[in-house]
């Protein structure tokens, strides 16, 4: 079949941002996947809870203090998530450089805060449903916060090197930002659950 | 023209390349099948009953040599979930519990802290099911087949262990009052225990 | 790699076609070899390995169906011990599902959906051949563990307690939580290429409304795998967990609930019915016009109903636990969403019938399989409605009629066009016609066979013959029916193993094809057969629902890519309007390394849960080595 | 008409073990029912292949897309989707109705617990105010005409109750009760089988429900209620004697001797049912001897052990249990 060229392509951009780049859309199903996995996490803590003749089982409601530090610190890190995003987009590489490097830390912090919120459950996995719930809840959001860390450190590296100057690595620090504002919106009602519903 | 040819000889090495690979494959597949594989018994069969029930046993009737078709099998009884459990049921059938509790103890010697008195062989713990041994324990020589024996005594022995093994049997959905099996109990456990007459009879953890 | 940016580039604009071809192929193709093998991201490529896999897995599938045919065929038969049978009958439901239906269906798509859109690799092509190892080294687990003796035997649904840690010793319920690990990842990251591809990367001019069906039913299977998967995922991991590490999500003795299994399991398992069903409705929708010459009639109403299936299919789980005793209340509710189901699978049934009445049908194979679909899947409907009623469920939950009613609607409902498909897209993907004459015997044989095969079934059903039994006792009166049914299975055999040997030996021996043999409307008939690496010399435009007219050979395109860079064009969401020039990845080991990586740490963890904390560092290095820039074109923009 | 009277031959050979051939309040309510929505959907599929067969032999020389054509389509579809939406709902209907009528109980005048295990059933009759309370397995006696609920219950994995003549199926959930109430309607033996799987021997886990008019029933009931009775010959006394002293008495109860185990069937009057095994095999001495001598090879997998004996005290305890009327 002949060709017979009705449009040109030349001048559009090599790379777009946000919803035209296909990263992003990539990023939001898998948002989608792992929304779908929290949500029913929760399903099945509200499905056990119902069972139960008493809520917590056989255990003491969990101490406040490491979780409630920890969602202070996740709602404390959107800030400068939020401002390296917008300077991704503005193709700032110094302030990314920097932004990538505090949102690492800011990454790390929870991860020591949910070593002791796991202590300070009252319950082991293995003690009952509750436990096993419970410790799935908080597994499950920890090994987001950890993978999270680990591709800002990974992406931090990248933009100290040659490649970091173009628009393809803007772009995925704007998805990582994306996904470190997910990973926090998800432990919002995950936090509710684990020391709200755990003190009705 | 000489691109294309180069590529089809590319395309024909490949093909050998993946062929040999499919087949070396193939070969390790059928190597492991042979070397690994874990099938079930419902009921020994009576030679294989016979030559089991041949132990070798010291004089003083602690220890020995399990007899070789046990080591031509794969060490079974020792080695396969489904023997092991077995053995947990058999505990509880033959009602075990009465005298060991859950492998705590009772009337009769905990398995779970370490101490063995004949020590921890299979062979000594299957000599010790089969013909009995002083202060209360019955021989189950004539209540159970030889099959049955080893495979209580290779639960019992995964009681006492101070390893956590990969093989393990079914886990109770009930609570026990002892680490699960899988766990090494032993090991969490372990107890001193009485001066060993014989040192080498000893628990070493 | 020239660095000077800014020096003339490559583009596909005032050179010859031939010359734009060679440029293209040079950038496009892959290695030759081992590693040029093992390191391609070519979607035909990756999807084609991907189809033959499925289809090895059908064929061993299908015969340890032949093996359980064996055993029942007579009462108290002792060919298979009943170990051997549970493990038989739950690797075939298993190996069907998730190893042959799920991920055929989704290469098909991997295949397809890139060619009918008009773009030149699927979106994230390495994640696609990152798919396929996971998938085959998932399927090798569990057929390994079946030669070893190790194969799960609870049932492809794993019920607890008898999955659970006290009934089931051993490693054969991990290795099939873990097989189902295996296969989730796999089918997950194809539905997330196929949704961005369809979101971003369709022809420019390809507007919502001018989507292919096909293309629409795996955008919306896509998104079932994505919102359904996640359960299964759920319960697949906490079963291995309440197996390894002791936790009680599933052990009623400590605030658990073996129903809570159920609930998440059928969550998952009914939308999976419509992730191997919607693919087919596609399927079905772009093969009809093709034989009786004229549109499918109802494009929108088909799509409405494609959508709708998908949306509904999410509240029908609890019609899988109509015997366990639920509320009243509850179970009226899903009586009524089973049954509401039939209207959209009816409307799909009417279009269909109505494009059949006013076109002038053209008797080849393809079309052959497709009304025995339409006859084969309408029963399985009837039955689908009678099962949807919680008291008639009552008396034929499982059953043989369950087993009559699920093979009508997915061998039925799913292989027939599947297997219709095959011998419509054979030309394009190998360039060779199949055989007709070995194609209508196929069909006659596998139709007949079929019936034979499978109508029997519901009357053992309502004759009290329940499900997964490895034997009956002669004086029930199953005997006669089932040994019918056994002889009956080996005439479906043969029209299988027809159509396998038709397949492989047109592969080689077949009429070459040309590139539209059909005369068919739809883009991947615009290019050549098979088509080359980069699909097509320029990126069609698309300006109706039939791109291509017959008789016109002139295609609108567009030009102003990159020959130099594996590039391809990427449009707005509704309108399909050109936004960018986006690049396509080259080839890579490293997801074929990070494949072997995340097997090293999915089965590894099936012995100690540690390996999952030993095992993510390969995984993690392997995952850096894919995403790291290497300096190539395609990295930078 | 056609599958209407198909059915009737269906029925007819169909045993004591189908859901076409009913004898019970709800298994004939179900069969009037599938009977209904069997007729319809033969009817419905009829007609869709019934216009297949049309559209196909029409004779056309060029295929119609103009827009009469059209619209012409789109019309009858609207219709056929109207039918479906109608079909469907008298459907739902009809089965609300059912499922309402199922639950129309009068009281129930018996209970019996019923407690399945792998891989056989345990019938738990309660006290009455002649006789005390007593088990069997796999045999349950009911009197005809009767309100008879069964409480489910599952000792270890998910089995489900299933007698296709007297009622659709319940499943029996560890950690759950399940209550299923049903009446017979007309004396005689019907088969039940476990309907979910359950492991090794789920082919082998079938019982028999006997319905008795009330004075056969109430004999049963008094003859089950008695402990069991002392052997006659020498070589069942010999057998009892075997029996003590082997492991059998761990297990299996035998009322009013010191058998008093639990994890295995009640005994005391074993010879009285019909079958061993849970439906494996009919009770006779001979059965009740290669049972005891293997049953690994009958039922493999299955839970009783296999115990050592010699071909004496084999003899002896199968004279014994052949007693156990």
């Amino acid at each position: 079949m002949k060709d017979r060229i009705v449009l040109d392509a030349s001048a559009l951009p090599m790379h777009g941002m946000g919803a035209a780049s296909p990263t992003w859309w990539a990023t939001c199903a898998f948002m989608l996947i792992e929304g779908s996995g929290f949500a029913l996490a929760l399903a099945v803590y509200l499905y056990l809870m119902s069972l139960a003749p008493s809520w917590p089982m056989e255990a003491p409601p969990p101490d406040l203090w490491a979780g409630t530090w920890l969602t202070l610190m996740l709602i404390a890190s959107v800030v400068p998530n939020v401002l390296v995003s917008r300077w991704a987009h503005r193709r700032d590489l110094r302030k990314v450089q920097v932004g990538l490097v505090v949102m690492t830390m800011l990454g790390i912090i929870p991860l020591v805060l949910r070593a002791f919120e796991f202590t300070k459950l009252h319950i082991r996995w293995d003690d009952n449903a509750y436990g096993s719930i419970v410790w799935m809840l908080l597994g499950l959001h920890t090994t987001h916060i950890l993978t999270d860390v680990v591709d800002t450190v990974v992406l931090a590296c990248l933009m100290f090197s040659r490649h970091a100057d173009n628009t393809r690595r803007y772009g995925d620090v704007q998805d990582n930002c994306m996904y470190w504002n997910f990973v926090v919106v998800a432990w919002l009602p995950l936090y509710g659950c684990i020391y709200g519903l755990a003190r009705l | 023209m000489r691109v294309q040819s180069a590529g089809a000889m590319g395309n024909k090495m490949s093909a050998r390349i993946w062929f040999g690979g499919a087949a070396a494959g193939l070969a390790a597949l059928a190597a492991v099948v042979g070397w690994m594989r874990e099938p079930r018994q419902y009921r020994a069969s009576p030679p294989l009953t016979a030559a089991l029930d041949q132990l070798r046993l010291m004089p003083n009737a602690i220890s020995g040599t399990p007899p070789e078709v046990y080591f031509a099998l794969g060490k079974p009884y020792e080695t396969t979930a489904f023997d092991l459990s077995q053995g947990k049921r058999l505990y509880s059938w033959f009602g075990c519990s009465a005298c060991h509790g859950e492998g705590t103890g009772g009337k009769g010697p905990s398995f779970i802290d370490g101490w063995w008195l004949y020590g921890p062989s299979m062979v000594s713990i299957v000599a010790s099911i089969r013909d009995g041994r002083p202060h209360g324990m019955p021989a189950f020589r004539n209540r159970m087949t030889t099959d049955e024996i080893w495979q209580l005594a290779g639960y019992i022995k995964s009681l006492g262990a101070y390893t956590a093994s990969v093989t393990a049997t079914a886990r109770n959905d009930e609570k026990t009052g002892r680490p699960a099996e899988n766990r090494a109990p032993a090991a969490l456990l372990f107890n001193q225990g009485p001066e060993p007459l014989h040192p080498d009879q000893g628990p070493t953890p | 790699m020239t660095r000077d940016q800014g020096a003339r580039v490559p583009l596909d604009v005032d050179i010859s076609d031939a010359e734009l071809e060679r440029q293209l192929k040079e950038t496009w193709s892959s290695k030759p070899g081992l590693w040029g093998a093992i390191s391609t991201v070519d979607h035909k490529v990756v999807a084609g390995r991907y189809i033959a896999t499925a289809f090895v897995f059908l064929i061993l599938g299908g015969l340890l169906a032949m093996a359980m045919r064996l055993q029942l065929s007579q009462p108290e038969a002792r060919f298979i011990n009943p170990d051997r049978y549970n493990q038989i009958f739950t690797m075939h439901g298993s190996t069907m599902m998730f190893l042959f239906a799920v991920p055929v269906m989704e290469a098909m798509a991997a295949y397809l959906v890139p060619l009918m859109v008009g773009t030149r690799n699927i979106a994230f092509p390495r994640l696609n051949a990152f798919s396929y190892w996971i998938f085959l080294f998932g399927g090798i687990l569990l057929w390994v563990a079946f030669a070893l003796d190790t194969a799960p035997d609870v049932g492809w649904f794993a019920y607890v307690p008898l999955a659970g840690p006290q009934y089931a010793p051993g490693k054969r319920a991990d290795l099939w939580a873990q097989m189902i690990t295996f296969t989730e990842v796999a089918a997950l990251a194809v539905a997330v290429e196929i949704a961005v591809t369809v979101f971003k990367q369709r022809a420019p001019g390809m507007s919502l409304d001018r989507i292919p069906v096909l293309v629409w039913a795996m955008l919306v299977m896509s998104f079932l795998v994505i919102m359904a998967m996640p359960a299964i995922m759920f319960s697949s991991t906490t079963l291995i967990l309440d197996r390894l590490v002791g936790t009680h999500f599933y052990n009623p003795a400590e605030g658990g609930d073996a129903l809570l299994w159920q609930h998440l399991f059928w969550f998952f398992g009914h939308p999976e019915v419509y992730i191997i069903f919607l693919p087919a409705v596609g399927m079905v929708s772009t093969i009809l016009p093709a034989f009786v010459g004229r549109p499918l009639f109802g494009y929108m109403l088909l799509v409405m109903a494609l959508i709708t299936t998908g949306v509904l299919s999410f509240g029908l789980w609890v019609h899988h636990m109509f015997t366990v005793g639920l509320p009243r209340v509850g179970e009226s509710f899903f009586t009524a969403s089973s049954m509401s189901i039939a209207v959209p699978a009816g409307i799909q049934i009417f279009c269909w019938l109505a494009t059949l009445w006013a076109g002038k049908p053209v008797y080849k194979t393809p079309l052959l399989f497709i009304l025995g679909f339409i006859v084969t899947f309408v029963m399985g409907g009837m039955t689908g409605v009678m099962v949807a009623s919680v008291p008639f469920d009552t008396q034929v939950h499982d059953t043989y009629f369950v087993v009559a009613h699920f093979h009508y609607v997915l061998i039925g409902g799913a292989v027939f066009p599947l297997i219709a498909a095959v011998y419509y897209w054979f030309p394009k993907m190998t360039g060779r016609m199949m055989s007709e004459r070995l194609g209508r015997w196929s069909f006659w044989l596998i139709f007949c066979g079929f019936h034979l095969t499978f109508f029997p079934m519901h009357i053992l059903g309502l004759w009290g013959m329940p499900r997964r039994i490895y034997t009956y006792q002669p004086e029930l009166p199953w005997t006669s029916l089932n040994l019918f049914v056994s002889l009956s299975a080996l005439v479906l055999a043969g029209g299988f193993l027809v159509f396998f040997v038709n397949a492989i030996r047109s592969r080689r021996n077949g009429l070459p094809a040309g590139s539209n043999p059909w005369g068919a409307a739809t883009l991947e008939w615009a290019t050549s057969s098979p088509p080359p690496p980069y699909n097509f010399r320029r990126i069609p435009v698309v300006s109706s629902l039939d791109p291509l007219t017959p008789g016109e050979n002139e295609l609108p395109v567009v030009a102003g890519l990159r020959t130099d860079r594996r590039e391809l064009l990427v449009t707005s969401v509704v309108e399909a309007l050109p936004q960018a020039r986006e690049s396509s990845t080259t080839d890579s080991v490293w997801p074929f390394w990070a494949a072997v990586a995340t097997s090293v740490m999915l089965v590894w963890s099936i012995f100690t849960p540690w390996a999952v904390v030993w095992g993510s560092i390969p995984v993690a290095i392997t995952l850096i080595g894919w995403f790291w820039p290497k300096g190539s074109p395609e990295d930078e923009s | 008409m056609f599958s209407a009277s198909l059915l009737v031959f269906l029925t007819g050979c169909s045993g004591n073990q189908s859901a076409l051939n009913t004898h019970g309040h709800s298994a004939d309510a179900l069969r009037d029912l599938i009977i209904l929505i069997t007729v319809v959907c033969t009817v419905v599929w009829l007609m869709v292949v019934g216009f297949l067969l049309w559209a196909l032999a029409r004779r056309r020389e060029v295929p119609r897309r103009d827009s009469d054509t059209e619209r012409k389509m789109a019309l009858s579809i609207r219709l056929a989707i109207a039918a479906t939406i109608l079909t469907v709902a008298g459907l739902t209907i009809a089965s609300f109705y059912t499922t309402r009528d199922l639950n129309s109980s009068n009281g129930a005048s018996l209970t019996v617990r019923v407690k399945a295990q792998q891989w056989w059933w345990q019938f738990a009759y309660q006290a009455s105010d002649q006789e005390p309370p007593f088990l069997t397995a796999n045999e349950l006696h009911i009197p005809v005409n009767k309100d008879v609920r069964l409480e489910l219950e599952a000792l270890d994995v998910i089995h489900s109750l299933w007698i296709p003549s007297l009622a659709g199926k319940l499943d029996m959930i560890p950690g759950r009760k399940n209550i299923i109430t049903i009446r017979a309607t007309r004396p005689g033996i019907y088969r039940g089988q476990c309907a979910e799987f359950c492991g090794l021997q789920h082919s082998h886990m079938a019982f028999v429900v006997v319905v008795e008019e009330g004075a056969a029933y109430q004999r049963w009931v008094a003859a089950q209620a008695a402990p069991a009775v002392e052997p006659a010959m020498a070589e069942a006394s010999a057998g009892k004697a075997v029996f003590m002293s082997k492991p059998c008495a761990a297990c299996h109860t035998i009322r009013g001797t010191s058998a008093t185990g639990t994890s295995g069937p009640d005994l005391t009057h074993v010879a009285s049912r019909r079958t061993i095994g849970a439906g494996l095999l009919e009770t006779t001495r001979g059965s009740l001897a290669a049972w005891i001598a293997d049953p690994q090879t009958l039922k493999p997998g299955n839970n009783m052990p296999l115990v050592p004996l010699t071909s004496d005290e084999l003899r002896q305890i199968s004279a014994y249990m052949e007693e156990l009327k």
